[in-house]
Parts: structure tokens; sequence; C-alpha cells
């Protein structure tokens, strides 16, 4: 199997409702793919269902051929794939070094973590805050920070849910540019993102979200195109007549 | 001299009561003049609070380090006394004791003295007195039951119960253990009737008393009931049952009828009968004193080896059953020995055995001769 | 962190200097010694409590279990089979250890109240224990440590000295195990995972593991002052050693008060309640039952109130003392 | 009626809302749009006095907000139905709907307020025993809606009442706010769902990262390529 | 064996109303207050007191007893708890267990330490049905607090302020938003809670004796039965109630009395480990 992640008709359920409904799709080496879709249509959901914070219902997911759903999210990272929160979820009574070296920790130890993070920290061109509480930090700097943090476990698939919210254009232009970067060296990235000319600008692939389900998949513009995926954004009535709902 | 009681806490209420004894005991030695010996020095009493064992050792040590005690009277609590021992032991200061663990005395110390029978003894004379005087009431008693509070003072009582109840070919129907602070005796009553038991000896100290008796009236049980001091034997017993008091049967170390007149000067200062803890401790006190007499001094070694050979019968030693503090190699009051007293209106009474009585007991409402 | 002489070091070494000059000032069979000794030991319980308290913020409030597991466990096989307590206090540290970690398997989801509560009946459920096997544990009658006068050999000393160098040594041992803790690869997991805990798994950190090493070592750290305890106060009893308010609450009270999570905190909470305590049991408890502990009372509300993050809150610092704010 | 001048809002970090001004007449339906961050949110907290660190000047009907416990603001005929619903969720619908009556409890006219609600949404009426926290997302957001009707509000606060929710559900609300604007009530709508938002409104803003970027009637804003260009991409 | 589990009923019975209102104030302000069983303390004291000068049989003090209690709760809420609502848990924790420890000495300084308790002519009776016994005080605290629960649950459901309780236990902001005071109703809610425990304490008085320190008997119970029913849940504090009286007189019939209280300890951390939110679930 050429697929570095593979999600197998996952499903997640709470208490009757079904958030994630048979989900199917791929990610390949080096892939930045989009998971796009209207609030609440089910994607964060996914990302803890990826990285085992929520526990699947049915379905599978492998990494590298290798199944990994079932297993604690710490399990899931050392295998190589990890996440970052919507809102920012950073340590924020440590250092920004000090969050990074936490993290850098699964694969060194003490010493070699904080060279990890450091040069982790350099890379995203964040040195210059590395002794700041987080507490002090701006949101495009937290967002920034938690991407360290997250890379710091050296991951093979890095899941970003919402890293470009509230960014403005340049500081979008610059994240982006790190994650072209970083997908140079072979890393593959999920995201999530509202922001779609972020999205357009950066993604290989898109898949399109709603009701737990997948709508759309396919290039960037084939998605933006489909009827379906502007109804579920826009509302119906912006399509025109032709959007008829099924 | 140091009076460690438990002030505050559970057992507060036996500790105030105590430490009252020893005040009025003070007082009164020092309205007599004083320790003649010494130049009629005044006897100063220094109070420490000891409502837990970890507290005493700390009071203890402050008492002997910082107020340079003599001796130190206290505590009414066994395992606080326990505590309260290791330290004066080791620092070669004589406590004196009303607490009546078997433990206090068996360890071999050289500087503990117990002016009270031990724990057994009293559970021995819970059931030889309370048979004897069903017996002299036309009742054979072989079938009997022990409640009691898991606590170090309820664990000696009952084993001395256990031990006489074998030696005398008596069933012990329920041998039932119960948590200190019980708050629902239901379950204990129930097994009580359904184990028919003769008769019942519940050693615990006040709030379960009152429950017990209660639960056993509620249920129409009519089993005698012995106390095993403590609870059965303070005023409160009296107000928290009303008439229910009338007639209970307990043992006791010692009774205020025994010495009258100093009862009366406690009941003029605090209003209520003066309970054997009081009395115990005033004796404890006066002990020492009077060692302080023979010894000519305060020095703490030489009023120990004072007590050691100490032989008393006047003042408060005459409260205790027996009239006199003599202790053995132990440091154990040889001539004392429990009584039984009854409830008699507000008061109780001593009843039993004859060579102490003042009163004879009465046997389910009839009068004994 | 930098140099190593920060003036947090320098004011902490001057504490175990003025610490260790102290016997040779004062009388050493005095009552002001044994309350010096009191404060170290009371620190170096609420350094093994801030283990878990502070490092990890799980609230325990039945560090008593493992105090008395500790007390019971060494003075048990000196009195049953004859064994040094010196060996008892490893082998209660052992059971402790254990019994932490067995604790930990239906504890470990909880949090805040839950865990508090959890830990409170664990506590209760050790004394209960305690006070109905009397046939192993001498029931309620408590335990002696028979005096023999000097025996080194067997933890037996006539001198209050000897009992306070060995406190001494433990509060440093203790403060030492819990700088390593705080400062090396686990602190950096405990703090994650007491900050958030799903971003600390994400992030590679197997929080349970994290948690459970944790509660070991605090409980084994906690058994050994309970042997500490017992040999220096010569007998226990299982209300007391148990006790939730005179053990368990003032271990986690005192940190609390010092600084949650600092190193210097227990120290400091210890330094300020003890003697406090002290002073307030001499001058109150002749007057007026109830009065001391009343005062206790009032100060851990104030101490809530006025000031959360503890005495440490006050020492000049350019960053965060590691705070109590939970996830 | 509503009038918000130079409002801006921070929760202990940067402004999430920065100057924002804006103003609702009386019988209007205004909509508020912008992406996931940009503010639009603490804007209608703002107005109900749960940020308790907004600057500014707010004032409906000439009485100023700002300062006011946030208790006190319903009585002044305010609705406010919060994004995710918030319905509570373990009591009966009809004591939902009770509740949002809880400022004029001694009103004699509540059974009638009820019936009303009922008209507007009649699945409400056939479910009014369940438990709230039961229902689907669309029914909670019914009850949602008209617990904030039983206080008999002059404007109405509506946060994303679309998300989530099936296409038909989204119709049938639509109409709903329709007739609520009609039957006199003035609208303040937050939605995403831009589209559906300014085919109900009046006039519409456009927030983004806590700045008023765009503003205008609902069909010049629909033909404004900005709008689309914000919400897709393209 | 019906006997235990009458015995358990009647007990469980009062020690849900007493577990209520530790369940209440959890249930609405989300404190768990650990000095709760201190009210219970000071309920019985009200009603000792209105015993002994107003001559008041316990069951009709037990009404002063709500609203003294009520009153003092009313006054820590506003002056002490509402201070730590939104700080962690470990402030909220040692403050409630601060106030433990003051309450506690306080009432033993104001009331001494000797046991206290009243005498009503009842105290003594006892029916019989068949084989099985029922003491009237028991009975009498059963139908107390059934009816006390009773009127509880009339008061929730119907009236304004119950309502509001509810709403703002369930959602704070959504409550605000439809003009409820949230912080008046938390005081209410913690009045309400304490004076609940405190009329449970003021029933149970004609067969327990009231000293200060009878708060610690009852904590751990408290806990069991609330958490057994889930914290926060009244009517699973009423259940949880009955299942603790139960398993606890019924307990004694196979283990020693001494060990009733483990039996309870190990139910408390099972739940807790299993279904911290409560094994009987409701409003």
């Amino acid at each position: 199997m050429g697929a570095l992640l593979e999600a197998d008709a996952i499903c997640v359920t709470f208490g009757g409702l079904r958030a994630v409904d048979g989900v199917s799709f791929t990610v390949n080496a080096g892939e930045i793919i989009g998971l796009i879709g209207p609030n609440g249509a089910g994607k964060t959901t996914i990302f803890n269902a990826l990285v085992g914070l929520q526990p699947l219902t049915s379905g599978f997911v492998r990494l590298g051929g290798e199944r990994v759903s079932g297993l604690k999210p710490h399990r899931v990272a050392q295998k190589g794939m990890t996440k970052t929160f919507q809102n920012a979820a950073l340590f924020p009574d440590m250092s920004v070094v000090e969050n990074v070296t936490t993290a850098a920790l699964l694969r060194h130890d003490l010493h070699g973590a904080r060279t990890k993070a450091e040069a982790v920290l350099e890379k995203l061109g964040l040195n210059g805050i590395a002794q700041a509480d987080v507490a002090d930090l701006t949101f495009p700097q937290k967002a920034l920070v938690e991407m360290a943090r997250a890379l710091a476990t050296e991951p093979r698939v890095l899941l970003l849910d919402e890293v470009m919210a509230a960014l403005t254009h340049s500081e979008m232009d610059e994240v982006m540019e790190v994650i072209r970067g970083l997908r140079a060296e072979g890393l593959s990235f999920l995201v999530v993102e509202h922001h779609m000319r972020a999205i357009m600008a950066l993604c290989d692939k898109l898949l399109a979200v709603n009701f737990g389900r997948l709508l759309a998949h396919g290039t960037p513009a084939e998605v933006a195109a489909n009827p379906q995926v502007i109804e579920a954004y826009l509302g119906h009535g912006a399509v025109g007549k032709e959007a008829a709902h099924a | 001299m140091g009076v460690i009681q438990p002030l505050s806490g559970p057992n507060a209420q036996f500790g105030i009561g105590a430490q009252r004894g020893t005040e009025l005991a003070a007082e009164m030695i020092n309205a007599a003049g004083g320790i003649k010996a010494l130049g009629g020095a005044k006897i100063k009493l220094v109070a420490a609070d000891v409502p837990t064992p970890n507290t005493a050792a700390a009071a203890t040590q402050r008492l002997i380090s910082q107020n340079g005690v003599s001796a130190v009277v206290g505590a009414f609590v066994s395992s606080t006394t326990i505590a309260a021992s290791e330290v004066t032991e080791r620092a070669g200061i004589p406590l004196i004791t009303f607490a009546f663990a078997d433990q206090i005395t068996s360890r071999g110390y050289q500087h503990v003295f117990q002016v009270s029978p031990k724990g057994t003894v009293f559970g021995e004379a819970q059931f030889n007195y309370a048979t004897e005087i069903a017996k002299a009431g036309g009742e054979k008693v072989d079938k009997i039951a022990i409640l009691y509070e898991d606590t170090a003072y309820g664990t000696a009582q009952a084993k001395g119960l256990r031990d006489a109840a074998k030696k005398a070919g008596v069933e012990v129907m329920l041998d039932e253990a119960y948590p200190l602070g019980i708050t629902d005796v239901s379950p204990l009553v129930n097994k009580l009737r359904a184990s028919g038991a003769q008769m019942a000896f519940p050693v615990s100290y006040l709030n379960d008393s009152l429950l017990i008796i209660r639960a056993l009236r509620q249920q129409k049980i009519d089993i005698p009931v012995v106390g095993g001091a403590a609870g059965y034997i303070i005023p409160d017993f009296k107000k928290g049952l009303g008439d229910y008091a009338e007639g209970v049967l307990s043992v006791a170390a010692a009774s205020g009828d025994l010495i009258p007149e100093l009862a009366a000067k406690y009941k003029e200062k605090h209003g209520s009968f003066i309970t054997h803890e009081a009395i115990m401790h005033a004796a404890a006190l006066d002990a020492v004193a009077q060692a302080m007499e023979k010894a000519k001094s305060s020095d703490p070694q030489k009023v120990r080896d004072a007590l050691a050979t100490l032989d008393y019968c006047a003042g408060f030693a005459r409260g205790v059953p027996g009239g006199c503090i003599k202790f053995d190699k132990t440091g154990l009051n040889t001539s004392a020995f429990p009584v039984m007293v009854q409830w008699r209106g507000d008061e109780p009474v001593t009843v039993y055995p004859p060579q102490a009585a003042k009163a004879a007991p009465i046997w389910r409402g009839k009068p004994m001769k | 962190m930098r140099s190593f002489l920060s003036p947090g070091r320098v004011a902490l070494l001057l504490f175990f200097l003025a610490a260790a000059l102290l016997p040779f000032f004062v009388d050493p069979r005095g009552h002001l010694l044994r309350v010096a000794a009191m404060v170290l030991l009371f620190a170096a319980m609420a350094q093994s409590w801030n283990v878990v308290g502070g490092l990890a913020n799980q609230i325990s409030l039945g560090h008593a279990g493992f105090f008395g597991l500790g007390a019971y466990t060494s003075t048990l096989l000196f009195l049953k089979l004859g064994i040094s307590p010196w060996f008892g206090l490893f082998a209660g540290a052992l059971v402790a250890g254990s019994a932490a970690a067995l604790l930990s398997i239906p504890t470990f989801r909880l949090k805040g109240h839950y865990f508090a509560l959890a830990t409170l009946a664990f506590a209760e459920v050790m004394r209960v224990i305690a006070n109905s096997w009397a046939s192993l544990t001498g029931g309620p009658v408590g335990l002696s440590i028979p005096f023999m006068g000097s025996q080194p050999a067997y933890f037996a000393f006539r001198a209050v000295s000897s009992y306070y160098w060995i406190i001494l040594a433990l509060l440093v041992l203790v403060c030492l195990v819990f700088h390593l803790l705080a400062t090396g690869a686990i602190g950096y997991r405990l703090r994650a995972v007491r900050e958030n805990e799903n971003a600390a798994e994400v992030a590679g950190i197997d929080t349970f593991r994290v948690k459970l090493t944790a509660s070991v070592i605090s409980a084994a750290l906690t058994a050994v002052c309970g042997t500490v305890f017992a040999q220096f106060t010569f007998y226990f009893d299982p209300d007391s050693i148990f006790a939730l308010a005179s053990i368990s609450v003032r271990m986690a009270m005192i940190a609390i008060v010092g600084g949650l999570g600092t190193l210097a905190g227990p120290i400091l909470g210890a330094l300020f309640l003890i003697p406090l305590e002290e002073v307030a049991n001499a001058l109150l408890s002749s007057k007026a039952a109830g009065l001391s502990q009343f005062a206790f009372g009032v100060i851990l509300i104030a101490a809530i109130l006025i000031q959360p993050r503890g005495l440490m809150a006050y020492w000049p610092k350019k960053r965060h003392p590691a705070g109590s704010r939970g996830a | 009626m509503l009038e918000v001048c130079d409002l801006s809002a921070a929760y202990g970090g940067p402004d999430v809302l920065s100057g924002v001004s804006l103003e609702v007449k009386a019988g209007e339906t205004v909509a508020v749009l912008g992406a996931n961050t940009a503010g639009k949110t603490t804007l209608l907290r703002a107005i109900s006095g749960l940020v308790p660190k907004a600057r500014g000047h707010i004032a409906f009907e000439g009485t100023a907000l700002l300062g006011r416990p946030a208790h006190a603001i319903p009585d002044l005929g305010i609705g406010h139905v919060p994004e995710g619903r918030h319905v509570f969720p373990r009591m009966s619908t009809l004591d939902n709907l009770l509740m949002g009556a809880f400022c004029h409890r001694d009103a004699r006219d509540l059974t009638e307020r009820i019936e009303r609600v009922f008209k507007l949404f009649p699945r409400v009426k056939e479910r009014q025993t369940q438990m709230a926290g039961l229902m689907s997302g669309g029914e909670q957001q019914m009850i949602s809606i008209g617990r904030a009707l039983m206080g008999t509000p002059k404007l109405l606060l509506l946060d994303e009442p679309s998300h989530g929710l099936a296409p038909l559900v989204v119709d049938e609300l639509h109409v709903a706010i329709g007739e609520i604007n009609r039957q006199g009530v003035s609208v303040l709508l937050v939605e995403q769902n831009a589209m559906l938002a300014l085919s109900v409104a009046h006039r519409g803003y456009v927030l983004e990262a806590g700045h008023v970027v765009l503003s205008g009637t609902s069909d010049e804003l629909s033909a404004d390529p900005g709008v689309r260009r914000a919400y897709l991409g393209i | 064996m019906f006997q235990a589990l009458v015995d358990g009923i009647l007990l469980g019975g009062v020690y849900g109303v007493i577990a209520t209102g530790l369940s209440l104030v959890f249930g609405v302000l989300g404190v768990v207050n650990f000095a709760h069983a201190e009210f219970l303390m000071l309920g019985m004291y009200v009603a000792w007191f209105a015993w002994r000068w107003l001559g008041l049989d316990p069951m009709l003090g037990s009404v002063l007893s709500f609203i003294v209690v009520f009153a003092v709760g009313y006054l820590v809420q506003r002056t002490l708890i509402e201070r730590v609502l939104k700080a962690p848990p470990a402030a909220q924790v040692f403050l409630t267990v601060g106030l433990l420890i003051v309450i506690e000495n306080a009432a033993l300084m104001a009331f001494g330490s000797e046991f206290r308790s009243v005498s009503v002519p009842y105290q003594v009776e006892g029916y019989r049905l068949g084989d099985i016994f029922i003491g009237a005080p028991y009975l009498y605290a059963f139908i107390a607090a059934i009816i006390l629960a009773a009127v509880l649950w009339l008061y929730l459901e119907r009236s304004w302020t119950g309502r509001a309780i509810r709403a703002v236990a369930q959602d704070p902001m959504a409550s605000t938003l439809v003009g409820v005071d949230t912080r008046r109703t938390y005081a209410l809610a913690f009045g309400l809670g304490v004076a609940l425990t405190a009329f449970g304490g003021a029933v149970i008085l004609p067969y327990i004796t009231v000293s200060p320190t009878v708060g610690g008997q009852f904590v751990v119970l408290m806990f069991t039965v609330v958490v057994l029913g889930g914290l926060g849940s009244v009517a699973g504090a009423l259940a949880g109630g009955i299942v603790v009286g139960v398993v606890q007189s019924m307990s004694t019939l196979v283990f020693p009395i001494q060990l009733q209280n483990l039996c309870l300890f190990v139910i408390f951390i099972a739940v807790l480990a299993l279904r911290p939110q409560g094994l009987i679930k409701g409003a």
C-alpha cells in the first residue's frame, strides 16, 4: 500500500448522534490535504479520531500500513502522527522553549530534547521568543508555537487544526511558506482551515465534509466548483436553481 | 505539675471533668498550706490540651522542657496516655494516670503509675459483679452479649469480660466491636435481640450508650444492661435518658459517695456530681503531692522514687475503692478495685461489692439484701 | 536557572545551613529542638505531597494513608521480626509505593474534587483496617516503639538532636528528589499533564505512566516520613496516624500556604505554620478548647482567599512560580 | 433602536473586537457576517453584558448597556439566542419556554405567549413534555428561539441559528425568522451562512479580525465579490 | 433480614435528605463542599436549643433549623464561597476544608464539647409488625424526610425560583440571558443546600446526640450517598441515600459492625472509578 495515512470507513457516535459517518480517505507521503466544511461538520472530531483522542465506533486508521486506531494518543504520536488544537492548547505555565522541549522528550533525553526544541524554534523563526511566557504571546505566535511543539515529536503526518485562524494575509503567507518547506522535507499534512484563500493556495487535494460525511474530494478547483460544497458554505440559493438539494 | 487532658475533640467532656478534679485537689492542698516539706510551696498546675495522641507527645515534651514540671498527671484517654508516657519515660519524669488500658503498666516502664485497676480487671469485675447481683436476685445467667467500641479502652475491657465469662462457663452469644462514633445502633440491637443473650455488657462512651439504651427501649427489649464505666456514669447520661437512666448498673473506678465531703465541695463548685475520672485524677495529684512531702523534693527522680514506695490512704485516695494508693513494681495501684454503681435519682450510687457498697443493688426493680 | 547561585538557591542553602547549626545553640534535649524537628519533618511531608499535589496538580486528601503505611510497616517489622527500622524504612516505602500504584488504577482518570474524595476514602479504608485487624496491627490501642536507650543500629537515640539530624537529612533528600523531578524530563511531562492532559497525550506523553510515577514516588517518600515520625514520637495509633485533619490536610495545607509546586514552598509553609500552631497550642489550649484549631482554620481560609499561590508569591521572581491553574 | 459605537473587547489577550460601530433600526433585520474568529459572537455577547471588559458605547432605545449586569438586560427588551443553542438540557420543552419569561414571571398572558411560540414552531408543541437535551439540533434551536421570544423582546439577537443543521431545517428557521421580524421584532443576525443571512436581512455588516470591513444593503453585499471571496476564496 | 431491610430504608430516607443538600450545592455551584456536614451539626444545635428553650419538639424545631442555617449558608456563600467559584479545585477544596475546621471549633467554643440530647416521649417507643420492629423516632424522621423531599421536588419543579436554580445548574450563561441573577441564585442554592442538611440533622436528633464533632461521623457517609447517586443529582441523592442505608444495614448481617464503613468506602472508590457520573441518573 502506498498511502502513508489511511482512514477506512471511520465512524464516531456520541450518544446516538453520528458525528463522523463512514469517512474514508488516504494521505500519501509529502502531500498536503485540506479538510473543509462548515462549522459543526465533524472536522475536529475526525482529527481527534485519527490521533486517538476520540475512540472510533467502527472503522480503522492505518499509518504506514500499521493499524493505529485503538492506540492511545501518545502511542500514535510515537508512530509518527500528531495534531495541533483549534484554540492553541499550549501548556500555559511553561515558556515557549519548555513547551517544545516537552514534546521533543518523546524521542530524546532531556539534553537532546532541548537541542531539538531550539532547532525547531529556529526553523520556524521563533527563536526570538523562546524564553517568553506563552501567556504573553499573540494568537498567531501561539499557533506557530503549537506547530513547533507538534513538529518536535518528529511526525510523519501532521494534522493542523485552524492554525491560520485570525492571521493577517502576510502572516498567512509566512505560515504557508513554512508548511511548504516542511513538505519539501517529506512531511505530510492534513489541514483544517477556514480561510479558503489559504486552503486553495496550499493544498494538493481537498476533502469536503458536512454532517460527518464526505461530500466531495479532489483538486481544490474541482471541490470548489462542486455544487454541494458551495451550498454547504453559502446556503442554498447561492448556486441558483440547479442546486436542488438531495 | 503538668496536667494533660483532652480539652477539645470528642473526649473533651471527660478531659474537662478530669481536669476539674485535679484543680480541686490542687486548690485544697494549697489552701491547707501547700507542700509542707518544701516550706509550704504551692502546687502550680500547667495544663495542656491533648485531643489526640499526636499532640500528646509534643505537649508533654513542652511541659517538661519549657515548664520544668516535676510530674505529669493525665490523661483520661488510654492511647493519649501511652503516647505521653513514651516521652515521660525517656525524660525520667513520673506520669500518673487514671487511664486503664493494660499496656500502660505492662511495658516495664519505671516512671508510669496507674491509680486505677487495669482495663481487663474492669471487664472481669463488670461481669462478675453483675452475675453475682443477678444470682442474688434469683436469676442464673448463662448467655451474655458483649458490645464494645473499638478503642483502646473498649477492647481492653471487652477482653476482661470475655475471659471472665469463659472462666465462669458462660456462653458469649454476641461479641461485637463497633466504630467509635457509630450513628445508628439498630443493627447492633437487632443482633443483640437475635442472640438470645440474657444480659448485655456494653462498653462505650456517651453517644453510643444513649443510643443503645434507647434502642433497647424502643424494641421493648428488657435484657439487663450493665455498663462499662465511661459514658454510663457521667451527669449527661441522666440528662440524655431522663427516667430511663434509673436503675442502670455500671462498673466504675470510683464513686463520689465514698468521699461525701469532697464530693460535696466539687458539686458546689461545678453544679454536678463528681465523676470517677475527676476523683481518680484528683487522687493521682494528691498522691504526687504526698510523694513530694515524703521525698522533701520536687526533683522528678526523687518524686518517682517516693511514689514507688508510697502508701497513702487519706484525702482523695479514699475516693478510690480500697481507700489507698500503693503502687506495685509495675506502677499499678494494688489496693484499688472496681465497684458497681447504680443510678438512683440524679446520681450513681455504689451498690457492689458489699465492702464498698453504700446501698443495696436493685435487680429488676427489686431491692436486694 | 542559568546561574548556579540565584538568590533563591542562596536563601535555600542559608536555610539548610542555619538548620544544621541550630542544635549547637539550643538545648539538645529540649522542646525548642523538638519543635524545630517537627518543622523539618512536616516540611519533608509537605514536600512529598507536593510531588503529586504541586507538580501533577492532583489534590490528594489521603496521604495519611501512605504515612501510616510507612509507620506501620517499619514498626511491625521491628516488633514482630526484630528487623531494624532502618530496613523497615525501605520496606515501608515499598509497601506505600505499591499501594499508590494500586490506587492509581481506579483513580487515574479522576481530577479535582473526585480525586480528593477518592484519596480521602483510601486513607479512611487504611484507618478502618488498622483498627479492625487487631491481631496484626494491635488495633485501636496503637503501637509503641519500645524504649531501649541509645541503639543507633535500631534507630533509637536518647537525644532529640540525633533525631533532628536524621530528619534534616530526610528533608534534604526529599527536596533533592523534588528538585530532580521538577527540573528533569519527568518534571516537563508532569507540568504538561497538569496543564492540558489531551495536549500532553498528543505531544507523545504517556499521561498515565507519568501520573503513576509521581504518585508512587510521592507515596514512598511520605512513607519514609511516616517511619521517621513513628520513631521520633515513639507511639502512634490508627486514629492519629491516618488522620484527615492533622496529617492529610496539614501536609497539603503547608504546601499550599507556602506555594504549591515550588521547591521552597513547603519549607516556608512549615516554618510559618508549625511554630504558629505550637505557640497557639501553648498559649490558647488551656484558655479555650478549640481556639487554636479555630485559628488554624481561619489561617487556611485567609491563605486561600488572600494569596492562593502561597507565600512564595511574595518572593521576587522574574517568571511564574508554577501556579495552580488546572485544566 | 440599537446603537453600537466604537466597541472594543478582549478576553485577557489581544482585542477580539476593535472599534466596531453599527446600528439596528426598529423593525429591521441586520446580518453580521464574517469568518470563524472575526468577533461576531463577541459582539452579541457584549450587547448582552457577558463581556466584562468591553469598552466603548452601546445604547438600546437610549439606555446605555455597558456596565449594566447581564441579568438586567433581557428586561429592557433584548432577547439573545446564543451560539450553540444552550437550551436547558434536563428541563422539559415547556419549562425551557417558561424560563424565557423569567423577567415577566408575574405576567398573565404566559399561556398566550406559549401558544404564539407553538404557532411559529408546531414541532415544538408536539414535543412540549420532552427533555430538551434529548431533542435534535433543529428542535433545540427552535426551543432556544422560542425561549427568547417568551420575554417579548423588541430586539432579538440570533447567533448562528443555522449552525450544523440540515438544509430542510434551515429553511424552516429562515421562514420563522422572517415571520418574527414581520411581527415587529428587530433582529440582529450573526451568520456564517452568508447567503441565508442576506436573504433574510435588510442590511448587513462584514466583520474581519474584529473590524467592520464592509457594510451595505443585502442586495449590495450579495453582489459584492468581496463577500464571495471571503467565504470561498474564488 | 427483613428487619435489616426496613431499618436500612428508614435510615436511608434521612441520609437521602442530608445528602441532597450536598448534591444540590455541587449541581448548581460546581463546588464540593467538604464542610457540608458541619451544617448538619449546626442544624442539630438549633433544634436542640429550640427544644431546650422553647420546648419545641425537634420535628418542629427542624423548621427553625432550616431557616437559621439557610441564612448562615446564604452569608457564607456571599462572603466566602463566591470568591472561589471560578478558582481551581484546589482552592475550593481547601477553602471548604478550612471552613470545616472553623465551624467545628467555633461550635466547640460556643457550645462546649458535651454530647447533648433531647428527650421526647416517643423516643423509647416502637411499633411492631409481625417480626419487625420499627423505632418511633426512626419512623418519624423518615416521614419528615419524605415530606421535605416532596416539598423540595415541588419547589424545584413548579416555582419560579426553583426553576431558576435548575436553570443555573444546567446552563448559567443561558440563565443570565433570560434574566436570572446567577449570583443571587448561587447563594440561594447554597443556603437551600445546607438548610436541607440541617433539617435532616434536626429530625434525627431524637435518636442521636449532638456534639461539635458529630459532623465528622457523617462526612464520608454523605459523600458516598452523593457519589452513588451522581454528584449534582437531587433525585439520585435520595435514591443513593436509601441504597446506602440498606447496604449499611444489610452488611451487618454478614460482616462485623466494625467493618460497616469499610463496605461503604469500597463501594465509594469503586463507583468513583467506574462511573464517576453516579450509578443513578436523574434530574
